[in-house]
């Protein structure tokens, strides 16, 4: 599966990253194929059509993802965040009607939480579903969200009477909904980010997940515990590719008559972000197994989320300045690591709510 | 926009005219120069026509015989409008001084005026493949063949090249003599035989502005545009005029800290979270106190360094210590001010996440902070 | 001055350092000794007694006192805190009787504002001072009182009925009154801190200060942007002196066969270092051209004080480090600036203080 | 304390020994020690008789035949008392392996039995005046002379040397050998003649613990005290045992951080500022959720460290980095917990007073953090 993986992204993706990166997305048609080769929700059991893994495929396949740099088609959104929350909280009908197409890359995923007005604050949200009849009627917008110019179904936050609810939510010839363009970021440009609009979009009291109202904040902070998880692999994957190619750089390349990597401070920031990473490393592997375990609480997993991104940043950074004028250059995949991974610090909630629930819990 | 008693009625007026200019003429623009990665060669004629070129230049060439604060001026109205990406005191400040510092009498009536109204836009090309900033390691050869040198070798992290009408190019004319045997070139590269201009090199940031490889095999330069007249002097006049163009990195570094935390001020004050304004969160507004103290510290010492070199006391340690300090700080503040906005940070039509991705430059450039701390070392 | 000044701690104070480490105090004959010599309270008036000197003076004094490294005695608490008290809101009275005495080194300074439950915070005060009869009554509690121990003069807040105010509180013979035991200090042996303690002192009316009741807070406020002005003043020469004596010991010392000082990673660290202590000096100097026009505000005092304080511990943490296992020794300079530095970064209001002084004005 | 998977039943029983030890034979006299700057030589023998002393160490010997963690529990122990000051591991993890792994049977039989019952006590002398931790430039020297060595040379920095009864010595026994000229000799410093005990250094911290310079004139060393019996081992043995070392010094910089940051916890809960706790300050709070990770973080990779120890893969670079990132991030959560603790945080009767003096030995001791960084640096 990591071969295979492997060879996926540096054969069919690698090659046409600057395409997508102008386009601002990754085609749908590389979906298909990664859902041909087995490589989406690999987690998902046999009889949804999925290979019934565990979390280290997840994990095999992002570390293989971070390491070639390839930021679009975000697969690991797909199918380590949207699928668990039907898997999870679905109905029957629901998991057999989806997850099948998520496998095989027809359907594309993404989860809409953020609203332009609120950031991470969840209880300010404003967009609301209100009953009519026997459906919902969804009006608001949502902001940042990936995949959302491609998604095909929706994780969907609201206000409902009885609190936040979470909606799966189809969009085709869904009347009422709209996207917006493609978001001009600072890096991740293969990836897509846009804003989504609902003006009373009807669907069916079925899109309710779960069944049952007011359930969406404990739903999702189930499920963001694992996906603060799976921001810190990508992490410690991102800081373990920019050290090993900023020591082949520096090894390689010549100032004032020897090796860059010969200078005392080169060593020591290299020493001082290897160390980093492996203590990083070590933090995540033990937040994998407790989280194998069903023991990952959400305290612990907001000290790796903001953990493992700051270090992220810090060591690519430093790694980025030692690489002189040619770090600056998008060539590079150190300049792309730089941009790609400063949005790590903000996404999945931002650092400064992470420690806000570290804080609480003290 | 900056309290300062060196400021005279007259570089009001200049301001405002700078303000215009980059309102009306560069604004409206970015997005295609941006696309293009490249500003077009009318714009420095459209500056020059506006007086924005060359203010430091004495009259006699057709500058404006002001300051530093005009080039001040400059870097403050761009950093108020998010547009740092083009270097204008590039062109005026950092490379028009060597030819009316160094040049011979006939270089500087040959070139200076044209710089000054943006007929003749300029490069300086130092940086190698190999090299980085050893100026040592040197490979670009000036061999004397009769009136003429032949210029070959390659360089690379050239800003402006893209537009230049000519490049200033070091190359050592005796390899064996070390650093004494560098000289400086004018190289008139529209009509030089021999000149290849490389690819416009994809940046993080810094968009409009065009960064270039070269590459010369055996170009032709008449003796005459030796700049001096004299062999050997390269390294000295490089050297001499480091500190000078380390100041207004500086400068550049400290207007736009400046600029990102009162974005975040402003910003913080409005954007409501948790039922509060961000500001209230004690976390927040820690943050920015520790900006602006940041930056309050920054424009008290940058002063100091403006003192220090009106008085001609601001050395090689001086320029290597401004540059390196202001922009890490640059950075940091620009960074923690960033995640301030949120998502929002991370859109290019934000201010904060232009100056994030423009700033980082500053840290590389001119020299790499490294390279300051092991000049500054070295001096202990 | 700065002459006089530095002979006085180099061939006075430094020799006798040890003893006086031992004994928690500097005795009082240096304090007289400091009189003689003209360097107590030198910007009081000739008409009280003293040079009328301006803030130059006090500078010049607080380096060379931080240069040799002797703590106490603490002569700048008494001529640069005290004494503008009396100077400032004392009346005509007071200032006769009591700053020639303080000129002389006759009687010793205090100020006591801190109280062991309060720290910082000036509104949970529990000291009161009761109008009965013609005086008023002390009680309370005071803790952290530097010159605590011999302090003749004390500038003491408490609560009165129109909120803080400030007393003179002369010490002699007053009933009621005790000083604890010196504390036992990570650093700053021989300048003495002790408890106070009020226990139905009585004071005249005429010791409250000014003469108004509920002015306290608005003249601890005037009176500690100049404090804090001269907290950067110690915290600027203290880093400096640490950066002198490091690169002389980096020099001399060899290892691995060459100075420690031809080691990239020492002459970046002291790069680092020697521009830090140069920025902040830039600001303190501009603190000190701004509160020689009488423009200081508590803003710009605020960041000084913090600013410099955590410049100065972090710059004499890595010059400590540069020495290696003599930078542990107590024989070497580095050691002992380094534990009598961290208190910079607590008193005179902490630094978190200052942020939220700074944070509040944006 | 620590919650563990490894700690069994016998070491729970282990620890209430440990626990009774240090609040009934050091707590009550810690005052008197510091004051004396040393432990009585009569500690020692009381630790071995509480079955404190070389846990590790074979049964043969006296020893308790226990593992890493028994070293672990005597210092979460000693940390949890805030008594770090004086290093039992010294005694008998670091200094009885030497003997016991590459001791003659005879040595063994001579030193163990009486470290495990504290009879002798023991140092080891490395570092010099000169040399600091280049062992390469080492100037002791033993000459061989008939059936005995002569040492001369000086060394500094030594724990322990006040109440040692032997002292292993490192010297050059062949000075052009560089690294291979270095042995060990077991010294018995009381009845050496030539012998001088210098001065018990006084030091930032770790009060209890003494520290000194040795002097050795032309000091008589029987043959058969050369360690092992084989000359030019003692830097291979000195290599092969640093990165146990280290990993203990990991270890007890991992528990000083996690005990510093649950107090500075508590006392954030009871304090009272500004009419509320301190925790519900939001700046206070994120310190403690950042000092709280770290020492999470910091406990994780301790585990894995101590994983690749037992499994034998633990080598020198893992050693190096141990030390430097614990002992570096256990400074840098003292000194942010002491902040929160206000004026009370400096004074030496509360505990982060002391934790923030002992603590920063660790970033020196065992070979300074940028030796570790140079270690790891050559090593990529």
């Amino acid at each position: 599966m990591r071969e295979t993986a492997r060879r996926f992204f540096v054969t069919e993706c690698l090659p046409h990253r600057d395409a997508w990166d102008e386009a601002g997305m990754a085609p749908r048609s590389i979906w298909r194929r990664a859902g041909e080769l087995g490589l989406l929700c690999s987690r998902v059991p046999e009889q949804y059509g999925g290979v019934g893994g565990d979390i280290l495929h997840s994990i095999a396949l992002i570390e293989e993802q971070t390491k070639t740099g390839v930021v679009g088609p975000m697969l690991s959104l797909h199918s380590d965040v949207v699928a668990p929350y039907i898997l999870h909280y679905g109905s029957e009908a629901q998991k057999k009607r989806i997850l099948p197409q998520m496998v095989s890359g027809e359907w594309i995923g993404a989860v809409a939480m953020t609203e332009p007005s609120g950031g991470s604050d969840l209880r300010s949200m404003t967009t609301r579903a209100r009953r009519s009849g026997g459906d919902y009627l969804i009006s608001g917008a949502k902001t940042f969200i990936s995949n959302g110019a491609n998604a095909d179904i929706v994780v969907l936050a609201a206000q409902t009477e009885a609190g936040i609810s979470l909606f799966l939510v189809e969009t085709a010839e869904l009347a009422g909904f709209a996207r917006g363009i493609p978001l001009d970021k600072a890096g991740q440009w293969s990836g897509d980010t846009t804003e989504l609009f609902f003006e009373d979009a009807r669907v069916p009291e079925s899109a309710l997940l779960g069944g049952v109202e007011g359930r969406g904040f404990a739903q999702l902070s189930e499920r963001l515990a694992e996906e603060r998880l799976l921001t810190g692999v990508v992490a410690v994957s991102a800081m373990e590719q920019a050290i090993a190619d900023t020591i082949a750089y520096t090894r390689e390349r010549q100032a004032f008559g020897r090796s860059v990597l010969d200078f005392q401070n080169t060593r020591f920031r290299l020493a001082e972000a290897r160390t980093e990473a492996i203590v990083c490393r070590a933090f995540m592997e033990r937040c994998v197994r407790k989280f194998a375990a069903g023991k990952l609480d959400a305290v612990e997993a907001a000290m790796l989320k903001w953990w493992s991104t700051e270090q992220q940043n810090k060591i690519i950074d430093s790694c980025l300045q030692l690489h002189g004028g040619y770090g600056y250059m998008l060539e590079y995949p150190i300049a792309r690591a730089w941009l790609d991974s400063r949005i790590a610090k903000i996404y999945g909630g931002a650092n400064e709510i992470m420690k806000e629930i570290i804080g609480r819990s003290l | 926009m900056i309290e300062s008693p060196h400021y005279t009625a007259e570089h009001e007026i200049f301001r405002t005219n700078v303000r215009r200019f980059i309102e009306r003429e560069c604004l409206p623009h970015r997005k295609a120069w941006q696309a293009e990665c490249r500003p077009p060669h009318a714009l420095w004629e459209k500056a020059g026509a506006a007086g924005l070129l060359c203010t430091k230049m004495s009259p006699e060439y057709g500058g404006a015989d002001g300051d530093l604060y005009h080039c001040m001026i400059i870097i403050e109205e761009q950093t108020r409008a998010c547009f740092n990406e083009l270097a204008f005191y590039l062109h005026s400040d950092i490379i028009a001084p060597y030819i009316e510092l160094y040049g011979t009498p006939s270089q500087r009536q040959r070139y200076l005026p044209k710089m000054a109204t943006g007929e003749y836009t300029a490069a300086i090309a130092m940086t190698e493949p190999s090299g980085g900033s050893d100026l040592q390691a040197m490979r670009t050869r000036a061999v004397k063949a009769g009136d003429h040198y032949l210029l070959t070798g390659q360089k690379t992290f050239i800003s402006n090249a893209q537009t230049a009408d000519f490049i200033l190019v070091a190359a050592k004319t005796d390899v064996d003599a070390g650093a004494r045997g560098v000289s400086l070139f004018i190289v008139d590269v529209r009509e030089a035989e021999g000149f290849a201009l490389g690819r416009n090199l994809r940046k993080i940031g810094c968009k409009v502005q065009d960064t270039s490889e070269l590459f010369f095999d055996n170009v032709h330069v008449p003796a005459e545009n030796l700049l001096g007249g004299a062999e050997g002097r390269g390294f000295y006049h490089l050297m001499q005029r480091l500190p000078e163009e380390r100041l207004i990195m500086a400068m550049s570094a400290v207007v736009n800290m400046e600029a990102a935390a009162d974005e975040a001020v402003a910003y913080a004050k409005d954007r409501r979270v948790f039922d509060k304004r961000l500001i209230e969160h004690q976390a927040a507004r820690f943050e920015l106190a520790e900006a602006k103290t940041v930056t309050t510290v920054a424009r008290a010492y940058l002063e100091r360094c403006i003192d220090l070199f009106v008085e001609n006391q601001f050395d090689a340690e001086a320029g290597a210590m401004a540059k390196w300090w202001t922009t890490e700080k640059c950075c940091e503040v620009i960074d923690q001010c960033l995640q301030l906005f949120g998502g929002y940070g991370y859109m290019k039509e934000t201010p904060i996440a232009r100056r994030w991705m423009d700033a980082r430059l500053g840290r590389i450039a001119g020299g790499t902070n490294e390279i300051m701390k092991d000049l500054i070392g070295r001096s202990l």
